[in-house]
């Protein structure tokens, strides 16, 4: 139950976008299709959870034992810097139509702060393996729903009369903290 | 190339025409994240500006050295590690602001204008010239902390840097230090700033 | 020891990866356009995503493959667009600097309205009921090419044509594109003289539909009829080299005003 | 008995009594007739005559190898004094045989009948609907030749007669269906052994109930029967009139025979009749002139080529203050500009009223209402959207070339956007981007 | 005889009469029984924030028209009107004017303009407006007067569903009776009290066709399945789903506000999957949820999931192969 609440609540309530900020910058960016915001969306919850797993090992089985606690942000963001980058090369050897689909996001993905974020978050919390992984998997999957609900938005805003000068981004963020309104429904559903 | 900027121009440019949070869009996540008080956004603004000057002096100090193919990965150790003497450094002669930020100075290593100012600036320009560069994004880049945390300290508990300065007359808006306040807010000052562009383009046409 | 362990670990880390990315590298190389090369020099690197593709270099790949906008980079506004669309250019056009021409003259006084039209005001939607004028072949006057031109180089005259700013066009063909009725074309700049009608009605129902339509009355082919010629009852100019200098004036006499040199109105030029 | 119908569509006010009680009369043919060589769905027909001939009634003054074309007669006798451009009802001016009226209608010899039409073989009798140069007259005018000879292994097994005339105001076929029962079952019975199929469906709505007992009497001996539809619009498009009838659907970009069906309007039964019968090719339709912009409303029998001046003038004249002239029903007719503008085997009305000031049109406020009235099952206002904002791709993935133009969706709006007209754009951009990708 | 003026457009040549300004008074004229009600509830100070509401969503409106250069004439369109009948509804009585203004300026800019106006917002205004002041003061906009109607203690006075919330257990404390929740003598929002009242002009709404009838019946049956469910396991925990109809800003979110034609989805499919997730998203938050009541963000969330809905619930085009199951 406890894992179950804390995925949910990565969902909908501790939304990663909408709660955390975390991971703007995709999210303003690669909204504007519904097709390539799902892409982005599964690519980011592929590499969370990847990277909620190396985290959690580099975090508890190199940095802790000795006592490294300070080198966090440098061997984080080299270990998904190069996650990513071995992910994409890996998919686009083993599969081009998948990396099609996703790979074309992963170098996005590197500068993403909602993934060094996790990792952070993560350790932050002091979550246990499992606990970690399924907070990265959560976590991606609130993404993908904030993403991919954004740009079903966007795709109608597209065609619709917004003023000159908040169109793109302008509209967006307002739409977002509409969005952050209507999720703060769940807030007390999960304590 | 472009043709060398003065260097007032250089500087200036990073105040509103090529303002990383108005005009790039980069840098979001802190912007909105840490904006809830002015104090935050000073912080973070200056936290952020400490990373990218030393940052900038030192790619643009070393750019003959490094090869290209790992150039973004060296860019980051680099980035990584001022973030970290950063953060050190908030925990332990500020820790109540380093509490507040929370993950969000760590996460100064992932923002876009620092790594965007590597790539596009630093490894091509002079040290000198990288400095002013960073210079004027960091300023930017602060003012525009400024300028949200001060809307939505003011209107989310009516003070300002934490001195009460709307009487009690003043209900407090709540939802200007939550998330969705910071959303409408940027999206709003967004709209203004490209308003402004728009209206200042037209009359110099 | 102190000191050891972390720089340890770093580097031990560091030396993983990059043992990794360079062994992965040199399997994975792909040969790239060098097109992709230089408008990933123009663009401002910052990977932002706001175009749309991830990152500058997807978007880059994008425009040279005719994907993507060359005014699809936000950050880089204006300034950037134009390189690109420069760097686009020059492999599409080589040397000659070309503009937009519009091939009609029949404004508000000229042409013959049809009847009141009720419709949606765009020359597209117009078209296809047959328009709002007489003339079936002309202008429609709805600034379809006006609003398809991405550099604000064409706007809707006085009279109800369009007029192409020959500094600002890039000779990207949209408004060719846009205009229902074919009467926008790509012409190099230097060349001043051409024909303003594209009706190939016969004279009569010319005359009657518009007064600046090509009446076919054969001045112009008999001035110059080594670069003139009549087809369909309209006269089109074959090689514009062989105009001589010499029988313009004898060309411009058109009765109708149907061909002729580009008016200052016409061409805003510096 | 349940009447049968299709799924969503609308009902718009029908004001059929004008014309209901007219009967049809036949409008002398004027002294000039302008006979468009371009009446028909495909390429236009090559002139047979040139200026200073002599034609006869009835002579074949146009004809095209093209299969998709139909063949073009004189509709009087007399002389023939141009062959250009002209206005012509469908928008672009197009070329013309121009004919001075002798006003002897002199029949041509070609014109013969045949003893016993129902012996004849079919291909004997598609040959003989060429001829006559025959085509749709519900208003595609589609070449009734092409249509009763379907590809190879596309066997037919029913034709279905479309009595429905489901747009407001016209009444010439329900005229048509009441004058000419017989020559209308008759043509049918020809239609059948042309395409041969196995039986004869005639819809009829039941605002014509009349007409439906009348066919159902006459119907007997025949292989067939007739069904009672359901009045509402557009009942009588092609592929809605199946669905109601036989629950088929016609596969998207498919046509009838890919189900195995004919679809004939009832004129162009009449017609067929009338070509193997007795030879006569197509040179005279039923119209009706109707609308309050005519001072009187009329159902005449119309020699091709007569201009619409001519018509107007026999009811009367236009009504001070008509400014809207439209050839076919108010729901899908095309608006006219010009009096001297030829009636052609299309036209099934005239149609002339006072156009108040256009309506204010508000944006989309997604009231649902244009998708729970298509008939074809599309979201008209999504379509409308992207065409506005030049997205054709999403417009053509949303199935905007399905659409049948049919006008329920921009009749119920109420936010009075011009729909069809935007989806028209669309389906227009798309098609010339297709032609242009092949060139 | 005169040429060359006739008009020249596109067919369909005729239009049904009704409008877009017709179905928008339409929906004011059913909300006249409501208010009329919470008026003769709530007295002088109900009317005081019904014109405050209306005044200042036109006076927002004209501010944007006129600046955005459009025609005037749309400010009388009687959506403007709508949002502040609809947005005032939604408001405790004891609220006081100064945020029923902030709250009717949210409710028109950031609900409705930024996107450009009527027909091209996301989200339903009225609502944007409320859930605005919901966040921005919780306290005021959670403190409740009883109705003029009423003799109660004012000091601990909460509604029906407030009430709920803080029992321990159903049996132990007296609920609201349904009869006063039917006649709308209890404490609320000032147009959510009088369930008769809403229900009249709901009817009138759905008999001229103005509302999908699909929208109300989804979302009541959810939620009448949803509270049922607890209800029939654990009847001394959970009240029946009658009180959860009755009670609360259903009735009005049911037939008002998730029915808005623009922020719903267009196709009837699309209906029912909306309203089938705002008639359980309430029952969830009002079972489980920080708040009381859940309409206004169930509304709110599935109005996000409207442009997917439209997108993915594409009717069948006729001769269109039904898709491989």
């Amino acid at each position: 139950m406890d894992l179950l609440t804390l995925f949910v609540a990565a969902i909908l309530v501790n939304n990663f976008v909408l709660y955390y900020f975390l991971g703007i910058c995709p999210f303003l960016g690669v909204s504007k299709k519904i097709d390539a915001a799902f892409s982005m969306g599964m690519a980011v919850t592929f590499v969370m959870t990847l990277t909620a797993v190396a985290s959690w090992m580099i975090n508890h089985w190199i940095l802790i034992p000795f006592g490294l606690d300070y080198l966090q942000i440098v061997s984080f963001i080299l270990v998904i810097a190069s996650l990513v980058q071995l992910v994409e090369m890996f998919i686009r050897k083993m599969s081009p139509p998948l990396y099609q689909a996703l790979g074309i996001y992963l170098p996005l993905i590197t500068t993403n702060c909602a993934i060094m974020g996790l990792a952070l978050l993560a350790a932050l919390k002091n979550y246990d393996f499992i606990k970690t992984v399924v907070f990265g998997v959560g976590s991606g999957l609130g993404f993908t729903l904030a993403i991919v609900l954004m740009s079903g938005i966007r795709e109608q805003l597209d065609l619709a009369d917004v003023p000159e000068p908040l169109k793109g981004a302008g509209i967006a963020l307002i739409v977002a903290g509409i969005m952050a309104l209507a999720f703060s429904g769940f807030s007390g559903m999960i304590k | 190339m472009p043709p060398k900027k003065s260097i007032g121009a250089e500087y200036l440019k990073g105040l509103w025409n090529e303002n990383p949070v108005f005009r790039q869009l980069l840098g979001m996540c802190p912007t909105l994240a840490v904006t809830n008080a002015v104090i935050n956004g000073i912080a973070m603004g200056l936290a952020t500006a400490f990373v990218l000057i030393l940052s900038s002096l030192v790619v643009s100090s070393i750019k003959k050295l490094i090869p290209s193919q790992v150039r973004i990965a060296t860019y980051i150790v680099i980035i990584a590690s001022f973030v970290t003497i950063a953060d050190r450094f908030l925990a332990a002669f500020f820790p109540p602001i380093s509490k507040a930020l929370g993950p969000y100075v760590p996460l100064i290593v992932v923002n876009c204008i620092i790594l965007g100012r590597q790539e596009a600036f630093s490894s091509r320009n002079s040290i000198g010239r990288s400095l002013i560069d960073a210079l004027g994004m960091s300023t930017g880049f602060i003012l525009a902390l400024l300028l949200l945390s001060s809307i939505r300290e003011l209107l989310g508990s009516g003070s300002f840097l934490g001195h009460q300065l709307l009487g009690s007359w003043f209900k407090p808006w709540t939802i200007m230090i939550l998330p969705a306040g910071a959303f409408i807010t940027l999206g709003v000052l967004l709209g203004i700033a490209l308003l402004i562009e728009s209206k200042t383009k037209a009359r110099s046409v | 020891m102190q000191f050891l362990i972390p720089i340890l670990t770093l580097g031990l880390l560091g030396l993983l990866f990059s043992i990794g990315l360079s062994f992965a590298y040199q399997k994975l190389k792909v040969e790239e356009d060098p097109k992709v090369e230089a408008i990933s020099e123009v663009l401002p690197q910052a990977n932002c995503g706001g175009c749309g593709y991830s990152g500058c270099r997807a978007f880059a790949e994008a425009v040279a493959k005719g994907k993507a906008e060359i005014t699809g980079c936000p950050v880089g506004g204006e300034d950037v667009s134009q390189k690109i669309a420069r760097i686009m250019g020059t492999e599409a056009g080589k040397a000659i600097k070309k503009v937009a021409r519009v091939h009609c003259r029949g404004n508000t006084k000229a042409a013959r309205e049809k009847g009141i039209y009720l419709g949606i005001t765009t020359c597209h939607a117009a078209h296809i009921i047959g328009g709002n004028k007489e003339c079936v072949y002309g202008c429609l006057g709805f600034g379809d090419c006006v609003r398809a031109c991405p550099f604000d180089a064409i706007h809707m005259g006085e009279e109800g044509l369009p007029v192409v700013d020959a500094d600002k066009c890039t000779a990207c063909g949209k408004c060719v594109d846009a205009c229902p009725r074919d009467i926008i074309d790509l012409q190099p700049v230097s060349q001043n003289i051409m024909v303003f009608c594209r009706s190939l009605d016969s004279a009569a129902a010319a005359k009657k539909a518009c007064k600046n339509a090509c009446i076919s009355c054969g001045i112009c082919v008999r001035a110059c009829p080594e670069a003139i010629v009549l087809e369909n009852n309209l006269a089109v100019i074959k090689d514009y080299k062989k105009i001589d200098p010499e029988k313009i004036p004898a060309i411009e006499k058109c009765p109708t005003d149907a061909i002729g040199r580009i008016t200052k109105e016409e061409n805003h030029e510096g | 008995m349940r009447k049968k119908t299709f799924p969503r569509g609308t009902h718009p006010p029908e004001y059929k009594h004008y014309t209901e009680g007219q009967r049809l009369e036949k409008l002398e043919p004027p002294e000039k007739v302008f006979i468009p060589l371009n009446q028909h769905f495909g390429k236009p027909a090559d002139p047979l005559v040139s200026k200073g001939e002599e034609v006869l009634l009835g002579q074949k003054i146009g004809d095209s190898d093209e299969l998709f074309s139909a063949t073009v007669h004189s509709s009087v006798s007399g002389k023939v004094l141009f062959v250009k451009e002209h206005p012509h009802p469908l928008g672009s001016p197009a070329l013309t045989v121009i004919i001075a009226n002798d006003g002897k209608d002199t029949p041509h010899p070609d014109m013969k009948g045949t003893k016993d039409p129902f012996s004849l073989k079919p291909e004997d009798i598609r040959s003989k609907v060429r001829d006559a140069g025959i085509v749709g007259m519900g208003g595609a005018a589609f070449p009734t030749a092409v249509k009763l000879s379907p590809p190879k292994g596309k066997a037919i097994d029913t034709v279905i007669i479309n009595g429905c005339e489901c747009e407001p105001l016209l009444t010439s076929d329900y005229r048509l269906m009441l004058e000419y029962t017989k020559d209308i079952i008759n043509g049918a019975e020809l239609v059948r052994k042309a395409a041969e199929a196995k039986r004869i469906i005639i819809g009829i709505e039941d605002n014509k109930r009349d007409v439906f007992e009348l066919f159902k009497q006459k119907m007997n001996g025949f292989p067939g029967e007739t069904a009672l539809l359901k009045t509402k619009y557009p009942q009588g498009a092609e592929k809605n009139l199946i669905y109601a009838l036989l629950k088929r659907e016609v596969p998207r970009g498919g046509l009838p025979f890919d189900v195995g069906v004919v679809v004939q309007n009832v004129g162009t039964a009449k017609a067929v009749w009338d070509a193997v019968s007795s030879g006569t090719p197509l040179y005279e339709r039923a119209v009706t002139l109707s609308g309050p912009g005519l001072k009187e409303n009329k159902n005449l029998l119309i020699r091709i080529g007569t201009p619409f001046k001519h018509a107007v003038e026999y009811c009367g004249g236009l009504k001070e203050g008509a400014n809207m002239l439209v050839m076919g029903g108010p729901m899908m007719g095309l608006a006219q500009w010009n009096l001297d503008t030829p009636v052609i085997k299309g036209t099934s009305g005239l149609i002339v009223w006072e156009e108040e000031a256009f309506p204010e049109e508000f944006p989309c406020i997604s009231c649902g209402r244009c998708v729970s009235h298509c008939p074809m099952g599309l979201v008209p206002t999504r379509l409308m959207n992207y065409s506005r904002h030049g997205y054709y791709q999403e417009a053509e993935k949303w199935g905007v070339l399905d659409c049948v133009e049919c006008g329920c969706c921009q009749y119920i709006c109420p936010a009075k956007i011009p729909l069809v007209h935007w989806i028209r754009v669309g389906k227009n951009a798309i098609t010339s981007m297709k032609r242009k990708k092949k060139s | 005889m005169k040429e060359n003026t006739f008009i020249l457009k596109s067919s369909p040549h005729f239009r049904d009469k009704d409008s877009v300004s017709k179905i928008m008074y339409a929906v004011i004229i059913s909300l006249i029984p409501a208010v009329a009600a919470s008026i003769y509830f709530f007295r002088l100070k109900a009317a005081l924030i019904y014109i405050t509401c209306v005044a200042s969503c036109l006076i927002t409106e004209a501010v944007f028209l006129k600046v955005r250069k459009k025609d005037m004439h749309s400010l009388w369109d009687g959506s403007a009107i709508i949002t502040g009948l609809l947005l005032a509804m939604t408001l405790p009585p004891s609220l006081s004017l100064d945020l029923v203004i902030i709250g009717s300026v949210m409710a028109i800019a950031l609900g409705k303009q930024v996107f450009g106006g009527l027909g091209y917002n996301v989200f339903n205004p009225a609502l944007v407006g409320r859930a605005f002041l919901q966040i921005a003061f919780p306290v005021a906009m959670t403190t409740w007067i009883p109705p003029s109607t009423l003799q109660v203690n004012t000091a601990t006075f909460a509604t029906p569903l407030g009430n709920l919330k803080f029992l321990a257990s159903i049996t132990e404390g007296s609920l609201t009776p349904l009869k006063d929740l039917f006649w709308g003598n209890v404490g609320g929002c000032l147009g959510e009290t009088s369930a008769i009242a809403l229900l009249a002009g709901a009817l009138f709404l759905l008999f001229r066709k103005v509302i999908d009838w699909r929208i109300p019946v989804g979302i009541i049956s959810a939620l009448a399945v949803f509270t049922g469910i607890f209800w029939i396991t654990s009847p001394d925990k959970y009240t029946h789903p009658l009180f959860h109809v009755l009670a609360g800003g259903l009735l009005i979110g049911a037939f008002f506000m998730a029915t808005d034609m623009v922020t719903s989805p267009i196709t009837p499919l699309g209906a029912w999957i909306y309203a089938l997730g705002i008639g359980s998203l309430i029952g969830l938050i009002r079972l489980f949820g920080g708040f009381p009541e859940g309409v206004m963000f169930s509304i709110l969330f599935m109005n996000t999931f409207v442009p997917l809905i439209n997108r993915y619930t594409r009717p069948r085009i006729l001769g269109e192969r039904r898709r491989r199951a």
